[in-house]
């Protein structure tokens, strides 16, 4: 055990520190929302993928840094840009979703020709997964994709497809193989948002936002080639992809930075001139979040870890994803509690502006909720913990079960 | 012995229901949630026939002369259908006009409430235990101040403000500035209201004016609990609906115990917080010495229970429960904002706490 | 709604008072465990059946007092009973759940041999239905009964047997047709626990006590007359009876007692000379926990009027056990956390001598988690309720999926 | 930065567990639990020669010199076997002599703690935020008066207090009065102990005394967490199995989503606890400045994570959880006393509270 950093982490540390001394003024807000990014976000990006600050570990030969393999290199850096609080660059599935795929499963030539643009934030991706019919049951994907001379031809639906609205390609998840079981007739290809016969509309959520889109495919050309693995392969691809989602979402760092802001908040909310700090209930929950997330952030230093030795974390990273949403709900239920009926006025700005305190804390609150439910729900996350992180056994299958069931 | 509603409230409940499930369907409620101040005069003017705008102003004001059981059935109901209408403000007003008001000032106001003629907003400068400012100041018949996030005034004709000391004073709405703020829950907003120095009638017929206000402000919590009592059973019911219907891993969800269970915990909390409305209401008529403890935690009991059934009958309906489409959300937002106005749980339980002596030494 | 009482009732209700005044010296203490009733207990028993304050709607030529049904009556009886702390009556699975379920089911016969002295203490019952095979799945109940020469003859083994050690007669759930459905084959017999070939062993439980017993049947005889309903019909006959074991447990009137003597222990617990009361957290629990128990105490008198007038509860029914277990867990569990330190030296004293106060909140701490898997598990109750409560489809039936599950 | 155990901790680990495997099987456990007095001195013994009771004694004393993550380890695997003897007492007498003795008092006491030869039981006048009763005065070296329900005090040599300003004192076991009483745990006993006026050894070289006596209790706080962590994670790992072998309904248990999604449950809220642990015990030695907080957070936290482990995985054995046979019950209860000892959850939190400055209004 030792929480101490190397000299060599302690190097770069000293080195990130003179980059952002040095090049800080440059940077974009931090936040600001998904959207296409701007001019300077462009340029702000592509110093940070030259400094190695962004795709540090991808391979010079496909537009990253080539540095070796170091989650704790990752963690210094993201740890001295967080401090600093200037950006450290775009967050978005082409980035956090298809690049780590592509260079688990992809071709060299699919990688030469995406890594680069995607990271450097020219080519934008959207994830074409999920379907009206298939939320949960993503194998059970239906929008189907036939061959006809050199092109896949797609016809279907996609939905909760982010970024839609301005991406420029899409990883989509579609049906080749009708005739096999589900799992094996599933393919994974890559196509442009450009290509005729493609609709996008935008989807409207709790929050009153439209953060998501819904997809729209009438016989939509894609090259034969624009497939990841092969035909069949795109169940094996979508979990490659879909693993490092979860581990986008419950994390750590967000945990903590909203409790530092829940305490600010209950410091200086008052009612009848009584600091909300002071009222038993409201003190009683933040300390029993705060010890909860105390516990997160010890446990995210242990993955970081176990990441960095090349050990398999199992259950304990199938956790995250579940443990992390239900905690960042309850840390925002409490503010929104401590906020109070000064906090209900509701003015959410769309993407592009800030929106105020409470506005950010109510939209947390709801969109928590959604994070409940999308990439993998609590209980779809509670049968992976259940069935490859305990090892019990699955649901048996059923035959006609929709029958059974309904009648 | 009878724990239950009588005929008579079990046709004013139905009634009312049918008669809201008629007039507020989904594309109606999207359409007042636009303009959001809460206010519906077609609905106000065909629930003025069903009665609902007297219900507790007695008979020789023209009311029906009703207790607050029949206000809280009302409340779940109007709680069920996401009624965007100032039901607890006519509540809470009618109530202090009863206690607080002399008989000129009674025959000047409960008739015109009866007809649906005055729509009252209440506000609370202090008591209520509402997060937000406020302070107002009554000077002979001169009302001066302000106050932050009051409910039911999104198209007010009457203002009724309570001071800390328990004094009430009415004002007509247009004398004050009121500033509108969409809520969270797009169907009712919350109020600033301004008062330069404006003319007020004074409310000071009451004995002890203190535990009038309190009663008039429990009256307002149960209310609450009972509208978001409805809320919370209208998204358990279309959660279960949908668990009938929806379809995955060839089975139907609720074949699921995953499903199941979230579904059976949900009516394992709520329905026992029906029965603790149901009492809390009867207490505040026909039971003093439990009115103020029915009614504290009638509204954090139902404040805690709703966000639950909220949560996980969204839960529920999967990726669809997140969108627009189907509406979920104007049921879940109302009992968000149920929960915070008036005095939230947690205020609800220290005022609880305090009745009883449980008093914390630091 | 009206929670005042009627004429009828007030007059009741003065009656069992100048009762207790006349009689209460005879009455032997409240509570005092489970044990064969003394010779006091049964006088005492046998004064209130007298009386109608036990078996009061019970018809004369079964041993009752003959009264009309009217709930209402035997709640103004328990709370004057309750209220002067004078003991009730008994209450074992006999008179709870035999009897009910003999008027529901059984011949005029078996009623007018059993329910007297069944009500009267004279005769005690214990429950033949959980197998170490079968809990949770009580229809799968392998204990095999063949009728010969006008005998059944019994082979198995029971558990779960609570006052096996001292009763006189069992209710039995048993298997007789095997080429029957699981549901379809069951039977239900009266048997004594004189029986040759039938033996009692205690169970020690996590309490320390031994509050259960395993019965082993070798070659039992049963008189073949001495079956309820008829062969095939046991499933039905044990719901009949498990109908009213759930209404036992989950009470109101336990709850409100409990938080009583709860309240009574955070004002005298100190620590450093603070009144629990009076600390944040111990605080919280307990008022949140006020709120449930009202809300519950409100439901119970809703079940009382539904049950008054004919209503059927449904859902309202279903959930009582499960919620309330778990209440009461929580309940005990704040009294155990209240006594802290000083309140973990635990001696129960058996079922004959009175237990200290910690002891005793110790034991209910335990017992509650019994009570949670007795009775038909949460997860059964969870079931109940989904199913026949909210009618949500069942399970799918899986043919041998234990081996599925297995696999 | 490396968040994980060493290379040698980990053989330590195994090392102790497959002692204790062998040596503490259930029929061992019910023997030992049977008198009651927390104390097997075989075990002790052998566990002597693993170098278990003076992994913190510096090796100047004859001990390892080792820190408390180290204790830690060895707690969690302690209690994952539910071994009867007082290690938390050794902990802290240990850490008492580094911080608050003379190198004489040191070199008298240190070794044959290390030795095995001496075994404490630390009692707190006060501090420690337990129920019960305690009023102790140290008069010169005379030590005179009372405390209740003392851990580890089944068979001590010797007796470590610490009175309310943090002034610690020791004396020989057999000079005061001790009363065992049988614990809800049946094979760790608390004792009430009378001192009448008995010779005593002051320990005050420690500058601040307060502080060095709050780190004693803190590190005392961490071992039983790090206790119940062992216990909870041994009543997970049998539920699991359980949940694979036992078949009803026609399909093994664990299929259901009924039962997994407890287990589920079970997992995501006591693997994030390990973490906290091993923080926790690292932070006493290399953070002081996050010591205290997060002792009290991972005594609190295990309190109460260990409560629903223990209740959810006995649920998931069903009938037979609830027995004897299995045993399960003196996890249960281990993790029950673990709670109590020291200062509970609630007390815990209103230190950290104290701590941070939030002080409540009343």
């Amino acid at each position: 055990m030792d929480l101490s950093l190397s000299d060599k982490h302690r190097e770069l540390q000293s080195q990130v520190r003179s980059f952002i001394r040095q090049h800080g003024g440059e940077s974009p807000k931090v936040g600001g929302g998904r959207k296409r990014p701007d001019r300077k976000t462009l340029d702000w990006q592509r110093l940070l993928v030259e400094h190695g600050y962004v795709g540090r570990t991808i391979p010079r030969d496909y537009g990253g840094f080539g540095a070796p393999p170091d989650v704790m290199e990752s963690a210094v850096i993201a740890a001295e840009f967080a401090h600093a609080n200037i950006y450290a660059g775009l967050t978005n599935q082409g980035i956090s979703m298809l690049v780590p795929t592509l260079l688990e499963v992809g071709t060299d030539e699919q990688r030469r020709q995406w890594i680069g643009p995607t990271i450097r934030g020219e080519v934008i991706w959207c994830q074409g997964y999920s379907e009206p019919g298939s939320g949960s049951d993503l194998a059970n994907a239906q929008t189907k994709a036939t061959l006809q001379d050199g092109n896949w031809i797609v016809n279907g639906q996609k939905i909760w497809t982010s970024s839609a609205h301005y991406a420029d390609w899409m990883f989509l998840l579609c049906r080749t193989e009708p005739d096999k079981p589900k799992h094996e007739g599933l393919s994974y290809l890559l196509l442009s948002m450009q290509s005729p016969g493609l609709e996008v509309r935008p989807l409207k959520t709790m929050t009153g936002r439209s953060e998501f889109n819904e997809t729209f495919f009438t016989d939509v050309k894609v090259p034969a080639e624009q497939i990841v693995v092969g035909r069949g392969k795109g169940w094996y691809v979508a979990n490659v992809t879909l693993k490092h989602e979860r581990l986008m979402i419950g994390d750590a760092g967000k945990m903590t930075h909203r409790l530092e802001q829940l305490i600010h908040l209950l410091r200086n909310t008052e009612i009848d001139g009584r600091s909300l700090i002071g009222v038993a209930e409201f003190r009683d929950r933040l300390l029993k979040l705060q010890g909860e997330v105390l516990a997160w952030k010890a446990h995210n230093l242990r993955l970081l870890t176990e990441a960095a030795q090349g050990v398999d974390s199992g259950v304990r990273r199938m956790i995250v994803k579940y443990g992390g949403t239900m905690l960042g709900f309850r840390l925002a239920s409490l503010a929104v509690d401590a906020l109070g009926a000064a906090g209900l006025p509701y003015e959410p700005q769309g993407e592009d502006a800030e929106d105020d305190d409470a506005t950010t804390w109510n939209i947390d609150y709801i969109y928590d909720v959604g994070l409940m439910i999308g990439g993998g729900s609590n209980n779809i996350q509670k049968n992976i913990i259940g069935e490859r992180g305990l090892d019990l056994p699955r649901e048996p299958k059923v035959q006609n079960a929709a029958a059974i069931g309904r009648g | 012995m009878e724990f239950a509603l009588s005929q008579e409230q079990r046709l004013f409940d139905d009634s009312l229901r049918g008669y809201l499930a008629d007039r507020l369907p989904m594309e109606r409620l999207r359409a007042l949630a636009e303009p959001g101040d809460g206010f519906d005069a077609a609905l106000w003017q065909g629930l003025n026939e069903l009665g609902l705008h007297g219900l507790l102003v007695p008979e020789r004001f023209g009311g029906a002369g009703l207790g607050m059981l029949d206000a809280a059935v009302a409340a779940e109901a109007l709680g069920n259908a996401a009624a965007p209408l100032p039901f607890a403000g006519t509540v809470m007003a009618t109530l202090a006009f009863m206690s607080g008001a002399t008989e000129a000032q009674q025959d000047n106001y409960l008739p015109s409430i009866a007809a649906g003629e005055s729509r009252f907003a209440v506000g609370f400068a202090g008591l209520a235990g509402q997060t937000g400012t406020a302070s107002v100041t009554l000077d002979g018949d001169r009302l001066s101040g302000h106050l932050t996030a009051v409910m039911d005034a999104g198209a007010p004709t009457h203002l009724l403000v309570f001071l800390r000391d328990g004094t009430a004073a009415v004002t007509e709405a247009s004398a004050a500035t009121l500033t509108l703020r969409r809520s969270v829950d797009r169907t009712r907003p919350l109020t600033d209201i301004v008062f330069g120095n404006v003319r007020a009638e004074r409310l000071d017929a009451a004995n002890d004016k203190l535990a009038a206000a309190r009663r008039v402000l429990d009256a307002g919590r149960v209310v609450l609990a009972a509208d978001t009592l409805g809320a919370a059973q209208r998204m358990l019911d279309g959660a279960v609906a949908y668990a009938k219907e929806r379809v995955q891993f060839g089975r139907v969800i609720g074949s699921f115990q995953g499903v199941k269970y979230m579904l059976a915990d949900c009516v394992t909390m709520l329905e026992p917080c029906r029965a603790l409305v149901w009492y809390a209401a009867h207490a505040q008529d026909a039971m003093p010495g439990e009115a103020r403890l029915t009614a504290l935690h009638a509204k954090a009991q139902l404040g805690d229970v709703g966000r639950d059934v909220a949560r996980i009958t969204t839960e529920a309906h999967g990726g669809m429960g997140f969108t627009d489409l189907l509406g979920l959300h104007y049921w879940f937002k109302r009992i968000s904002f149920n929960r915070q106005v008036l005095g939230g749980p947690e205020r609800c339980r220290e005022e609880a706490a305090e009745l009883q002596g449980w008093t914390l030494q630091a």
